[in-house]
């Protein structure tokens, strides 16, 4: 096992990945941003490295000034966490240049996974379901009659060497087929200089589902059970559960054997989890992508499977075997996960700065918080604003909604806007409470992006803000951390006298 | 029994009109009296009784006994109060910019709306602008952001380039003076 | 299932059993003395009730008002937590004379385990091996010399209608026997006007383990698993684990087997505990008392199993069935308890109060929090100086030992004097961690009741006072939840320049 | 290069001799001198990075790059710093009550060691009592409180009687003065 490690990357994640590398007794060693010089992914590491500058750029996607950091600290290994680095091959091949472990796959399947045209093949392959598409075709062609006819309408027109969605058409009728043809041809010919475009079937308002896959060096690949990661704003989750509404056993094993077939084609090394479209109304699915990384929303998985993943990633990473048998996994109860947000939900989702003046999460049974933030931080410009996120367990969905639901009412958080309104809205939904929901849930169901407040609610906090207001003024409202040799007052302060029963 | 009194007004999540309140303190709980604020000329009256605390938080309790958790902190002007879990955002009356008409959007400035970096200003001094056109885009925290002109008018200045880091609230553009300000 | 239950307790108890009773829909009521106006057991309720008074008498002991306010909130049961009135018959009875249920076991169970000789009459009745000893007998009796040939030295003397340590002596040799029992009998006489007294076997140094019981009113009874909680101050346990180091699984087996036949033969229904010494060299045990109530350290069976305890002594007190069935108690990996009391544990374990001025819990994988305090709070003379209790889990005692010395070690607790760092010195004791420790640990371990910070510590603990106090003196330590319609400053302070790599 | 320097003792968990520090600011960390305390006469030197935060918390690391989590705050006169999981409290030397001899354990008066409720006050005015003898018995948190006396000497008043709550620091009982005070 390693003795040290060092962690490239900042907040709840950096945080997360310290306290299980600590548990094993591995030295973790953080790396920080100017603005991040005593953020909680510092003080909770044993060593650590600042790193000059305050944008992404300069600091934690500055391949050679980590590499460098690992090798002045002498971590023997890295841990890429999410996002940042975590997917770029390049790093991967740095770290192991420099004679330190990548805790992930080979850059060579990363690259493999990270390009769309290769991961499909790859998929196709493993006998993997993906979109059923036309092959490059021209407009009036016998093979694109045919695949319209196959599959109907609406159908998608991509560009072959497409992306950023040039050269990219919805198709809603045949009479349609031939001229959006043309027009994703001449856009993508302008865009790209090459104009073959290939029909792809549309999927209307699929579901989201992934499976997580755990790989070891020397030919074990299992699956952890699926996400279910359908709530969506702006194309990012927001809310994650395990095990899905959608799911049968039956499909979730058909599921499962999809992302192992395809972890095994991709020679795939460590932990990674294979993302799929569901279509809920024909049980179809197809594979989207694979995330050669830790995943966000991996607490879900814990929480239902009793593991640590990044305890796995390590042991992965350092050559063990992967113990576990595909028959060892079974979920007991069921897991959410809320992602919370410096946001504004009312106001499109803006990011929201400034200092946290009051930070006290909900704690208790069958809750976890992996927090990237205390209390009195500030929440800077500069990066992802995700503050923490906040886990619920229970022995059923019902209830692991609801302690979420109650959990979320009871964080406090002051000084940034947050979602957490937004996140309790849809905890105490309908729709989403019954499962039946899908990556359209926000865009149908646009009230829970609107403040839902009461007459009553609004009486009293109109009454409590008065009262706030004039506690100001009588000055009741100063600092009860004195320094001024008294013994602290009683902070209790009861308004008028006391009541008798 | 103590009555104090006073006009606060509420920021988020609703932009309301400023609301007048009476507070009377008396056999142990306090009795709010709050007038206009969602239709003018409307009253409604709320008895609690409140616990709280110096580092910001509290819990109070309606006649009826139900209990509710509070927490509270002044974000320079603005007071930030946290009620069983949603937000609310209300001003002093009295400590609103003067010379600003009460809930008036329209102003001289284009401001920045949230710390971020300039990535590129789309109009130049002596431009006509309309309304809602996009002047300046920015980025903040990964995402990009569309800054709009609240009015139509004249661009009398562009007070950041391309690049600049901006703090919330500060000007990006100066919009030439038409009419009473006005929308 | 209730509607409405008023929780007749305080602090941490009180808190989690509220956060159940939300997950589960059910209205909470707390009730609340004057210190305790504002704390987290009443802002995590629905709704309160105040009860005159400081004193535990005149609030969280006085029956007649808890009734009452259950009466006038119109509570349809009352949840007593443990301590306080848990296991007071009459207040059972007043609650359910008053028409509401008591959810625990009946008063008459509860009134027959309550009294020493009848539950060890129970033991017997059951099968369930109690510490074996001689009936009332006289100084030179054949009996007592019998008894003393048969379990040899030390024994124990102990007055039959004994109680408080009055009329009990340890004998330690033959020769001081026939004296011994003689100053027994007359303390005994003078004590308790009845002079009888009886030999009992002497367990040194035994282990306390104890298991966890649930029974519904439907006749099925089952146990899930035990705890071992022999790490003890003053005969109150203060660390918790599952599953114990000491037990096999034949033993626990056997045991698991007693505590059912006991609480068969009490006729118990609801969650309980049967608490034993256990003899580690002979692996004999011997039953020592039940606690007919929910007990502190529950959580740590929840967290290996999976359950929520409070959600089942609802559901079975409200009448439905347990479900559950004993092969479905299948305990996954280990977890740790640590109570964290408001207690000097350098200078005799010595309460201390004061003002909460910095409350930071660690949070993260695999740890959950059950709290009765938020920072700013008072912790007063009036109640017991428990302000909260930390679970770890992990897949291996090892690793949960291990997060839990690491949480403790970033839990930051300011204002008064907590037994935090005794804790983390057990964690790290050698004993401990290989599991061979009885009920004497701290007694044979003085060390870890000593301070033992090294020089390089005690050096920077120093540097850093200089520096907090020369912070102070330029006035660095400003309020920064400003109220001067000025934006907050930075928070973050730098000393000196900003390093370079 | 600014240079500060004072005077702590420290009080908890080891109650010490006074130190003097000095303080040099350079090159973006703090180099302590600490001098006395453990040992007469004792020198050491530490040099930190300190990032620190006004709500009371901190990292610091040394020239090695181990980095540790600190938190302080002032609880009276007293600086609480928790440092990785454990408690120090020190006092400023010159904040200690003057005309009382550092170290010294002696003392007129008998006070409450923490706030509690008075169960029997066992000794009268004018008895004679030794040291370590048990003088009050208090509760406090479900607790029994043996207080002892910190000297030989003759009870010149009982402050408090049975029953009553006190607070921390308050006088139980008074002795005679005897001598100089000296132990």
């Amino acid at each position: 096992m390693f003795a040290k490690v060092l962690v490239a990357n900042r907040g709840e994640i950096a945080v997360r990945i310290n306290q299980t590398l600590r548990t094993m007794g591995i030295t973790p060693v953080a790396v920080y941003s100017e603005p991040d010089a005593g953020a909680p992914h510092v003080n909770t590491a044993e060593q650590s490295v600042a790193l000059p500058g305050s944008t992404a750029e300069d600091t934690y996607l500055n391949i050679a000034r980590l590499v460098q950091a690992a090798r002045d600290s002498g971590a023997d290994a890295i841990h890429p966490g999410y996002g940042f680095l975590s997917e770029n091959p390049a790093f991967a091949r740095a770290c192991q240049d420099a004679g330190m472990s990548f805790i992930g796959p080979t850059p060579e399947s990363m690259a493999a996974l990270g390009d769309k045209l290769r991961s499909k093949d790859i998929a196709i392959a493993a006998g993997v379901p993906t979109v059923p598409s036309a092959p490059a075709c021209q407009p009036g062609d016998r093979a694109a009659a045919e695949f319209a006819e196959r599959w109907g309408f609406p159908l998608m027109v991509k560009a072959a060497a497409g992306g950023g969605g040039r050269g990219m058409r919805l198709v809603n009728r045949r009479q349609d087929l031939d001229g959006d043809m043309e027009l994703a041809s001449r856009e993508a010919q302008a865009a790209f200089g090459d104009g073959r475009v290939f029909l792809e079937r549309y999927i209307a308002n699929p579901r989201h589902v992934e499976m997580q896959v755990l790989a070891d060096a020397h030919g074990h690949t299992i699956h952890l059970g699926e996400r279910e990661c359908s709530v969506q704003r702006r194309h990012q989750k927001i809310i994650e559960e395990t095990p899905s509404p959608a799911l049968t056993p039956e499909l979730r094993e058909r599921m499962g054997d999809a992302a192992v077939a395809l972890a095994r084609q991709a020679g795939y090394v460590n932990a990674g989890t294979v993302e799929f479209l569901l279509d809920p109304r024909s049980g179809d699915f197809y594979f989207l992508e694979m995330n050669a990384r830790l995943q966000v929303e991996h607490p879900v998985t814990e929480a239902v499977l009793g593991l640590d993943m990044v305890e796995w990633q390590l042991r992965i990473a350092s050559g063990e075997p992967l113990t576990l048998r595909q028959d060892d996994i079974a979920p007991r109860g069921h897991a959410v996960e809320c992602r919370i947000y410096a946001e504004d939900p009312y106001r499109d989702f803006v990011p929201s700065t400034g200092t946290l003046l009051s930070w006290r999460p909900s704690s208790g049974p069958g809750l976890r918080l992996d927090s990237g933030v205390v209390e009195g931080q500030q929440v800077s410009i500069y990066y992802d604003p995700m503050l923490a996120k906040l886990i619920a367990w229970a022995s059923s969905r019902e209830l692991s909604l609801r302690r979420m639901e109650v959990a979320l009412s009871q964080f406090v958080a002051l000084g940034v806007i947050t979602n957490i309104p937004l996140l309790r809205a849809v905890m105490q939904h309908a729709q989403f409470r019954s499962g039946e929901y899908d990556t359209g849930f926000l865009e149908w169901n646009p009230a829970v992006t609107r403040p839902a407040i009461s007459d009553e609610t609004r009486t009293m906090a109109r009454a409590l803000a008065a009262w706030a207001s004039e506690q100001q003024s009588v000055g009741m409202d100063s600092r009860f951390r004195g320094n001024d040799g008294k013994e602290s007052v009683n902070p209790w302060q009861s308004a008028g006298q006391r009541r008798l029963p | 029994m103590t009555t104090n009194h006073g006009e606060m007004r509420e920021m988020y999540p609703h932009v309301g009109e400023p609301y007048r309140y009476r507070t009377d303190a008396a056999e142990g709980s306090l009795t709010f009296q709050i007038d206009g604020g969602v239709a003018e000329g409307s009253h409604t009256a709320i008895t609690l009784d409140i616990e709280s605390h110096e580092s910001g938080e509290g819990v109070c309790r309606d006649v009826s006994g139900r209990t509710h958790h509070f927490a509270w902190a002044w974000v320079g002007p603005e007071l930030h109060l946290w009620l069983d879990g949603a937000l609310h955002v209300f001003q002093r009356a009295e400590s609103r910019r003067r010379g600003r008409a009460a809930g008036a959007e329209s102003s001289e400035d284009v401001l920045a709306p949230m710390p971020g970096a300039v990535l590129e200003v789309l109009v130049a001094e002596g431009d006509r602008v309309e309304r809602n056109q996009t002047v300046v885009l920015m980025e903040s925290m990964k995402m990009e952001l569309v800054i709009t002109a609240s009015r139509s008018g004249v661009v009398h200045r562009v007070a950041v380039e391309a690049g600049q880091q901006v703090d919330r609230g500060m000007r990006l553009l100066e919009l030439a003076p038409e009419g009473d300000g006005g929308d």
